[in-house]
């Protein structure tokens, strides 16, 4: 069993409070991602879990173990950094290969590792470089080898894949999702600010914000069900549309009036004490479709359209105060600027939150 | 061993005396570490007489010497790795290594050897008797190589160019300054300057002149400070010097050069041409610094300073200096490299080459490797006085300090009073 | 970064370099024409007059009488006291009091009759009607311009002095492990004193400046003592190349610890940790990531102790003495001045020839002084 | 032969020191294993190691450093209050004789010049001459040039400074450089190591010569450490080659300033080579180090007194080290 | 006139030649985006026009001046660097405002400008920080600040967002739209990896690969028209599908055969001589649509599915070798694995590249 615990676990640097608590369990073999903002600390959590950063209150567990006080290197972790890390005088091949030596792994494993990780990450022309005359994504992709060369009890993985290209980052993905898959005992925890890793690779992803775990759950569950307003808008680019309402019926069905003047029944429950109280009605830009019926949510002016191949944005302003309402729309669309238009939404597909911002949908 | 002098070849040598010593003294197996001041050319010189030692008793000798030995020889006694001999230029030295208890005490025999073979034999008994560390006067040292600092030396062919004779008396000398100045050149070139010891030459002259103006017990109170530095005897030998040195007219460069020329640099202007001067003060070891090819005796000589016509009851007063052995650990191998030192063949081997005088009455003085060596060991045997460097009798602190600081002042201008009285403040501060 | 980056005013970079690298080098390029010059010329002309062609005054001496030959009645005594070098005499005398009286050419009459003719060349010819005496020739006095002369006697002199090659050999035995070995004890103490947290580290580390200044001359006594008792109670000779291996490497600790700390604290904390997270031990990353790491540190400190080590006399005579087998340079080449040591040629040359092996170790050592050593490590910051 | 014995020797000293490391480090994880150990004993075992290490690593350095610097100072301190041969305990004498000696106070004068002067002229001259050095094709030749002095032995270079200070009188040849220059210039000549109060600054131009070399070989080092891409950062920001280096690079290696500043300064406290070789204290010129190695051994010494003076010389650099306390703990706080 | 114009630029590391003859025009005003596989050279090109990377061959001119040997200092840019370069002894506010002390700036205006940048980038919290106390991404955004307080002839950005979360890489995304809308003069030169942004912010797409220009043009054309078969398959993620094929029949029309024998007729028009060639037949995944009807393009059985809320993605193996093919199907779909499903797709959305891998529709 190689789970890891969270008790409690706090951090803070002098007197700036960075971490307030965060408790968690990931089982062994879970993939889990850690998404926030940025600057919300998951690098923070990802380096105790390292044991790089001094836990400054709770509990930290692995395999059962209080791991507090256990340097890295009897944590049987390996980590890709987030700035890489790399050891400036040794080669590509040194690098990858220094944690294996360091373990005293025989040198044909070694290179056979070395090789083989060399060869997903596309660097085998780069193995006798040193990191100073690679590109940053070569590093990053070194930092990378250096840790699925290994064979750790679990994998800390800190963006490691923000500096490549779209289809690098989709073959790297796929082959930490295989890897993952491999060593099924292996826990790996992932950070990261693209949408479509979290979703690929997660078995659970952790929202953070700000020192703390918004909401914990599978990559599916965030999007269908989001907890609360923040993990609505976390979760999904370009993030919900969020409309100010007041509920007018509560109910098993609830009726809530936008702030335009419109009304939508949604197919979530809320209890009569809720009645005409705050809330805030959400639907995500891509659940969104022009409609011409007279069964539209609302109409509005498009005030950019942007095109990009496979799908179009269109903003509509003046809906809501300060932001935008987005939609995205499928392939090329006809729609043009300054054109007047309605939009609908599957029903199923439309978010309801209290003033306090948690989603009624429970 | 490599013997420079073939024993038994050259009559002129006391063989028998080194064939005795070689009978009485078989030291094979074992090593005697001598430590003293030669190096270079000296150090040479020194070896080419223990060479005789050890032919004579088989014993190994390592000799060392260092540019710091005076730092060296406290640093070794006192953490206790003394070498068995030391060779040191430095009364004062001397005392406080006796005073600490460092020295073995060469015994009444030797004394009664000084005094019977050593010209002027009290004198070097009174020289090589030091407080131990209870108190008690024993004699410690055994004094073996001596320099002559009366002498002034000048260029024969310059005098003759110009005209001037050798001075007979130091109002003659003094005289002849005055001549060369009104003759629109330098008479004197007077160098201080010796990195860290600079203003030692300077002591000499006061050292000289005072033997000249007081009477030597005057003199033995002045260095053991039983008068006090600034006491009119002393301040009159100072202005004396002050006559010569402190005059723009009379020294090469004017008084500002002296303090800062270098005492090594400083005789060469004797031979420059024209001439920067036509005096220098300095002691016999002075011609290591000549121009190269100098020939002692015809390129240049020495005369033997005067004293003063009006002081005749002075008689000639000799001004010395040298290097006294003591033993720093107590081994038969010590014990017996003194007594080679009392064999007259370790003072001819040195003779017979340079740079080498000695009080020994029983030498051959035909044996002296040239005419001016002879003719300082005439001066020396002729001194009706003779008298040891007085700064190097004096404290540490005073005559390798204060004494030099006081003089390279009292050329920089200061009045002799208050350069005395410097040096008395400085003597009673470490009293 | 490349030339184009470069300021535009790089020459002012050169000429600025250039004319501190002469203000530095002016007082050792003294030393260095002194090192080549005539032992005689030093104290009478500066060096810099060396290097061009000057008038100078000098004295010879003719030969003596003995060498005098009878030509038509006349006996004369000739030669040339340029000795065949270049130069040219523009006047010269017989008394030191006019040295300058005659020019080339004109003959001069000598007070007991005898006549004497200078050229240019520096020839010479004394002519005499009766027969010359005495057994010392004649002074003349010249002036004469004369071309920059250097000689390498003075190196000669130093280097055929005996017992030179094993004084070297000696010399190098005492500075290599003398700097080798405080910079493995001083790294692994600075990289303690950086990077492994344990109480007191900060003080330790003040004490370790403080210590930077404790005067040598204090330590000698005490520690020749502690040698003496070692010495005699194992019954092994005090003075040994072990016992200045570390004496030295006491001396030097302390500015090895100073420097290579603050460098090693230096190093960015990821690279550390990445190899930590590695499995490394502390041991592993001290030897495989700082050490290599800190490669301009040691090498900037392995220059200064092995110059220091070189250029040691007193420690080196203290605790290692003087003897044939332990002399060292140094100490060889201050016995080689006499005992009041005024020999300057000597003292130029050998200062030269001692500066040579310290300045192979700094052209050595200078390349590990890389630049971008770090380079690519990490990102951001 | 004696070139293999002495090439073993060396071999085996060093080899020894490594052998040290290696076993200790070796020994104390084979004592307190931590692999294959499980829960508390390994977490035991890992704290117990985590405090030792560091000492382990200390040890030879603190071991050496004890002996050859601390015992001494502790011997220095105990002689300071005994009498001229270390025998009879005299108190606090010395130091009421040091406090009323002109000299000594003649000497702490002089030496707060050579504080002042020395290691900031140094440091400055060091740091200007790496950061120019750097970017030249000829840095290392014009490096190695300036380096020289510092490789030069003391005798050497109280020669070197013989040959630039010497007086000669007016009229005659000057050999002097620095006289020579004046009297082309029309000047008089000068004694100049025999000015007081200006001669001190005539000795630090020595040491600053020679010690300049020293902080350019440090500095050289940590300019080159600078991230390369801060100072194209800086370049794109529109900074100069001054603005560069007094804004980015300076503030980058300011802790190796530092310490390079530390460094010559205790030197500084310490030098008495170069007063000792051109002036032995002489005209005024007297500082500490070489008035306690006067004390020390000039005629037999005097113990006590010599070791007072280095102890005053130990308590200046007390403000020092607190410097740098504040220093290592500033610096270490985020560790 | 800021406009930039690059001749035959070429760069190599020593033996290494790593941009081989760059032409390139940028008008003035034009913002630019780099596109590229990781270490094709973009960081090294954009270097070259900073001036901190010597140029090895070719002319470059800014405004009509050669500027190969003009430093940096005097070409009026700004930058962000790939790693972020930032002033590690200065804090977040001094970082920003050096580039304007040292034009000279008021103190007032520093302030003012460098307070927006902080707002805009939400950094405002941490002006007083040294970077090291700031995460990953809260140091690119110091990075982006310094570069957006200042007023430079051209803007260099290198993978400026990389490390950001989505919410803030489109706010921040936004804001660079709008200050090189406002500052209507400056050129921006902008490297990323990230389709959206290259699509939302280019006047015109620069597709780099290994070090020469592959395609240059505006972002949509580059979409619908890729020139070759290097930018179809990197424009656009998941790649698109290609599937080896012969031309049957070529004409105004033509026909292709694929590998499985099926053949499909393109809107492209062909030479006669063509007939008989090999030629790769690309659809992009999200233009390919589930069919019942006979009419379909392919059919296979899948092999992964997916579900990123949004969209879904199916992944088809054994059709083309060693690679699937993979749909893009909008929203959550019933298909599950192992199902055998019919794809098609729009004729007019079908590419065909010749044998050299360039595309026939010119
Ligand atoms: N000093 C060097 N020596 C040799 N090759 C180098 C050097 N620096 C960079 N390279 C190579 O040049 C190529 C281009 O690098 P560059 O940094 O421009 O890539 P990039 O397009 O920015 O990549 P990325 O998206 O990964 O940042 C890379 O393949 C890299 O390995
Ligand atoms: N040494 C420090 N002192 C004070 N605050 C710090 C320090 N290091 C980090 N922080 C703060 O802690 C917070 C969390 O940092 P962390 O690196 O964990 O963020 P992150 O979630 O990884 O962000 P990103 O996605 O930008 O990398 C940030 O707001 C950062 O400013
Ligand atoms: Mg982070
Ligand atoms: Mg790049």
């Amino acid at each position: 069993m190689t789970g890891l615990l969270l008790k409690d676990i706090r951090k803070s640097y002098g007197a700036v409070d960075v971490i307030h608590g965060i408790n968690l369990e990931i089982k062994e073999g879970e993939f889990v991602v850690f998404v926030g903002p940025s600057g919300c600390g998951k690098s923070t959590l990802l380096r105790m879990i390292a044991g790089l950063e001094e836990i400054t209150g709770g509990d930290m567990f692995i395999d059962g173990d209080r791991v507090n006080d256990v340097p890295p290197s009897k944590r049987g972790i390996a980590m890709v950094f987030q700035s890489y890390a790399l050891y400036p005088h040794m080669t590509v091949y040194d690098n990858m290969a220094f944690g294996m030596r360091i373990a005293r792994e025989s040198k044909e494993e070694i290179d056979r590792r070395v090789r083989s990780a060399a060869e997903i990450l596309q660097l085998t022309k780069y193995l006798d470089r040193l990191p100073k005359a690679l590109s940053g994504g070569q590093r990053q992709r070194v930092a990378i080898g250096r840790a699925i060369c290994r064979n750790p009890k679990v994998f800390l993985f800190d963006e490691p894949l923000s500096n490549l290209d779209a289809a690098l980052r989709v073959a790297t993905r796929i082959e930490i999702a295989k890897l993952s898959e491999r060593m099924s005992g292996t826990t790996m925890i992932y950070v990261t600010h693209d949408q479509v890793e979290a979703m690929t690779l997660a078995d659970r992803i952790v929202v953070l914000s700000a020192g703390h775990i918004e909401q914990v759950g599978a990559p599916l569950e965030l999007y269908e069900r989001p907890a609360n307003l923040f993990v609505a808008r976390f979760i999904g680019s370009p993030a919900m549309n969020v409309f100010p309402s007041t509920i007018s019926a509560a109910g098993a069905q609830t009726t809530v009036m936008l702030a335009g003047g419109k009304s939508v029944t949604l197919d979530i429950s809320t209890n009569a004490s809720e009645n005409g109280t705050e809330a805030s009605f959400g639907v995500r830009p891509e659940d969104l479709r022009v409609t011409d019926s007279e069964d539209f949510l609302f109409e509005g002016t498009v005030a950019i359209v942007e095109a990009l191949g496979e799908v179009t944005l269109l903003y509509i302003e003046g809906l809501v105060e300060n932001e935008p309402i987005i939609a995205k729309i499928p392939g090329i669309t006809q729609v043009g600027r300054g054109d007047k238009v309605r939009f609908t939404a599957d029903r199923a597909k439309l978010h309801l939150f209290d003033a306090a911002g948690q989603s009624y949908r429970r | 061993a490599d013997l420079k002098f073939k024993p038994g070849e050259d009559s002129k040598f006391n063989w028998a005396s080194f064939e005795e010593f070689k009978k009485g003294h078989d030291l094979k197996g074992q090593t005697l570490t001598i430590f003293g001041p030669w190096r270079g050319e000296d150090e040479a010189l020194f070896k080419s007489v223990y060479a005789y030692f050890v032919e004579a008793t088989g014993a190994e000798i390592k000799y060392s010497s260092s540019e710091n030995y005076e730092q060296q020889i406290v640093i070794d006694t006192q953490a206790g790795s003394p070498p068995d001999v030391a060779i040191l230029p430095q009364p004062g030295l001397i005392a406080d290594l006796a005073s600490k208890g460092y020295l073995t005490p060469l015994g009444d025999e030797t004394k009664q050897w000084l005094l019977d073979n050593y010209a002027a034999g009290q004198s070097w008994v009174d020289l090589s008797t030091y407080n131990g560390k209870d108190g008690t006067a024993a004699l410690y040292a055994f004094p073996y190589k001596i320099d002559v600092k009366s002498l002034v030396w000048y260029v024969p062919e310059n005098f003759e160019d110009a005209g001037y004779e050798v001075p007979k008396t130091m109002e003659e000398l003094k005289a002849l300054t005055e001549k060369i100045a009104a003759d629109g050149e330098k008479p004197w070139c007077i160098g201080l300057g010796s990195g860290g010891a600079t203003g030692w030459p300077a002591t000499d002259w006061v050292e000289d002149l005072m033997l000249r103006t007081q009477a030597p017990d005057v003199y033995d109170k002045w260095v053991k400070n039983e008068i006090p530095f600034n006491d009119p005897a002393v301040t009159g030998a100072l202005d004396e010097f002050g006559w010569f040195a402190r005059n723009d007219q009379f020294v090469d460069g004017g008084a500002a050069a002296v303090a800062s020329t270098d005492f090594r640099d400083s005789p060469k202007g004797l031979f420059t041409s024209p001439p920067k001067c036509y005096l220098h003060h300095q002691a016999s070891f002075i011609p290591s610094f000549f121009p190269e090819g100098t020939v002692i005796g015809e390129d240049a000589d020495f005369f033997y300073m005067p004293p003063y016509e009006s002081k005749k009851e002075l008689g000639n007063p000799v001004l010395g200096a040298g290097t006294l052995a003591l033993i720093t650990k107590d081994t038969p191998a010590a014990r017996a490299f003194i007594e080679f030192l009392k064999t007259p063949i370790a003072h001819e081997v040195w003779m017979a080459q340079t740079s080498f005088l000695t009080p020994y009455k029983s030498v051959n003085v035909d044996i002296y490797g040239n005419p001016p060596l002879k003719k300082q060991g005439e001066i020396l045997l002729s001194a009706t006085t003779f008298r040891f460097d007085g700064s190097d009798l004096m404290p540490g602190k005073i005559g390798a300090g204060a004494f030099w600081t006081g003089m390279v002042d009292f050329v920089g201008g200061k009045s002799s009073a208050d350069v005395a009285a410097d040096v008395q403040k400085a003597w009673d501060a470490i009293k | 970064m490349n030339p184009s980056t470069r300021s535009p005013l790089t020459w002012a970079v050169h000429v600025s370099v250039l004319l501190l690298v002469v203000l530095w080098t002016m007082p050792t390029a003294g030393l260095l024409i002194s090192s080549l010059r005539d032992k005689d010329q030093l104290a009478v002309s500066g060096w810099w007059t060396a290097l061009a062609t000057s008038s100078r005054n000098s004295v010879a001496r003719a030969p003596s009488a003995d060498s005098q030959v009878e030509r038509d009645g006349k006996f004369v005594i000739s030669g040339n006291f340029l000795g065949g070098q270049p130069g040219q005499v523009s006047a010269f005398g017989f008394s030191s009091r006019e040295p300058a009286k005659f020019k080339p050419g004109e003959t001069a009459e000598l007070n007991d009759g005898e006549r004497l003719t200078v050229q240019e060349d520096g020839s010479f010819e004394i002519v005499s009607d009766k027969r010359m005496e005495g057994s010392r020739g004649q002074r003349i006095f010249f002036t004469s311009a004369t071309p920059p002369r250097f000689t390498l006697e003075n190196y000669g002199e130093v280097l055929s002095a005996e017992g030179i090659g094993r004084s070297f050999i000696n010399s190098l035995t005492v500075a290599v492990p003398s700097t080798v070995i405080p910079i493995l004890i001083a790294a692994f103490a600075a990289y303690a004193l950086a990077w492994m947290p344990f109480p007191g580290r900060a003080i330790l580390l003040a004490v370790v400046v403080g210590l930077l200044v404790v005067p040598l001359q204090m330590s000698l006594i005490p520690l020749l003592k502690l040698y003496n008792g070692v010495g005699a109670f194992f019954g092994v000779p005090a003075k040994t190349y072990m016992g200045i291996w570390l004496a030295h490497t006491g001396f030097g600790l302390p500015l090895a610890i100073y420097l290579l700390r603050n460098y090693m604290a230096g190093l960015p904390r990821e690279i550390m940790e990445s190899a930590r997270v590695d499995g490394a031990s502390d041991f592993d990353i001290f030897v495989k990531i700082i050490l290599p790491l800190s490669f301009p540190a040691l090498a900037s400190f392995a220059i200064f102790q092995f110059l220091w080590t070189w250029n040691d006399l007193l420690v080196a005579i203290v605790f290692l003495g003087t003897g044939q087998d332990q002399l060292v340079l140094t100490g060889r080449l201050v016995n080689l001045l006499g005992s009041r040591g005024g020999n300057w040629e000597i003292l130029t040359a050998s200062a030269f020839i001692t500066i040579v092996v310290p300045l192979i170790v700094f052209f050595a050592l200078q390349r590990y002084l890389v630049r971008g050593l770090l380079a690519g490590s990490v990102k951001g910051g | 032969m004696q070139l293999v014995a002495a090439i073993l020797m060396m071999i085996a000293g060093v080899l020894a020191c490594a052998a040290y490391f290696w076993s200790t480090n070796f020994i104390l994880d084979w004592i307190f294993p931590s692999k294959g150990l499980s829960g508390a004993a390994a977490s035991r075992n890992l704290r117990i190691t985590n405090a030792i290490r560091p000492w382990l690593f200390l040890a030879p350095a603190l071991f050496a450093l004890t002996i050859y610097l601390i015992y001494p100072v502790i011997q220095s301190a105990i002689l300071s209050l005994h009498d001229r041969g270390g025998l009879n305990f005299v108190g606090l004498r010395n130091y009421v004789w040091m406090i009323n000696d002109g000299e000594f106070r003649q000497s702490i004068f002089n030496n707060f010049l050579w504080l002042l002067v020395v290691p900031a002229l140094s440091t400055f001259f060091g740091l200007i001459i790496a950061a120019l050095t750097d970017r030249i094709w000829w840095g290392n030749i014009a490096k190695t040039l300036i380096f020289m002095p510092m490789a030069i032995s003391f005798v050497g270079a109280a020669v070197i400074w013989k040959f630039i200070y010497d007086y000669r009188a007016e009229g005659s040849e000057q050999i002097g450089l620095l006289n020579a220059i004046v009297v082309a210039f029309g000047g008089l000549p000068e004694a100049w190591i025999t000015l007081p109060f200006w001669n001190n600054f005539f000795l630090m131009v020595i040491l600053i010569w020679i010690q300049t070399g020293f902080a350019m070989v440090i500095l050289s080092a940590a300019l080159r450490g600078i991230p390369e891409e801060t100072i194209e950062a800086a370049v794109i920001d529109g900074a100069n080659g001054w603005q560069i280096f007094f804004k980015i690079m300076v503030p980058q290696i300011w802790g190796t300033i530092a310490v390079v500043w530390t460094t010559i300064t205790i030197l500084v406290l310490k030098v008495f080579d170069i007063v000792l070789a051109m002036t032995n204290g002489q005209w005024q010129s007297q500082v500490l180090a070489n008035l306690m190695f006067d004390w020390m051994f000039r005629g037999g010494g005097d113990f006590g007194r010599g070791a007072s003076i280095a102890v005053v010389i130990m308590v200046l650099v007390i403000p020092i080290m607190i410097w740098n306390i504040r220093n290592a703990t500033k610096e270490m706080g985020g560790r």
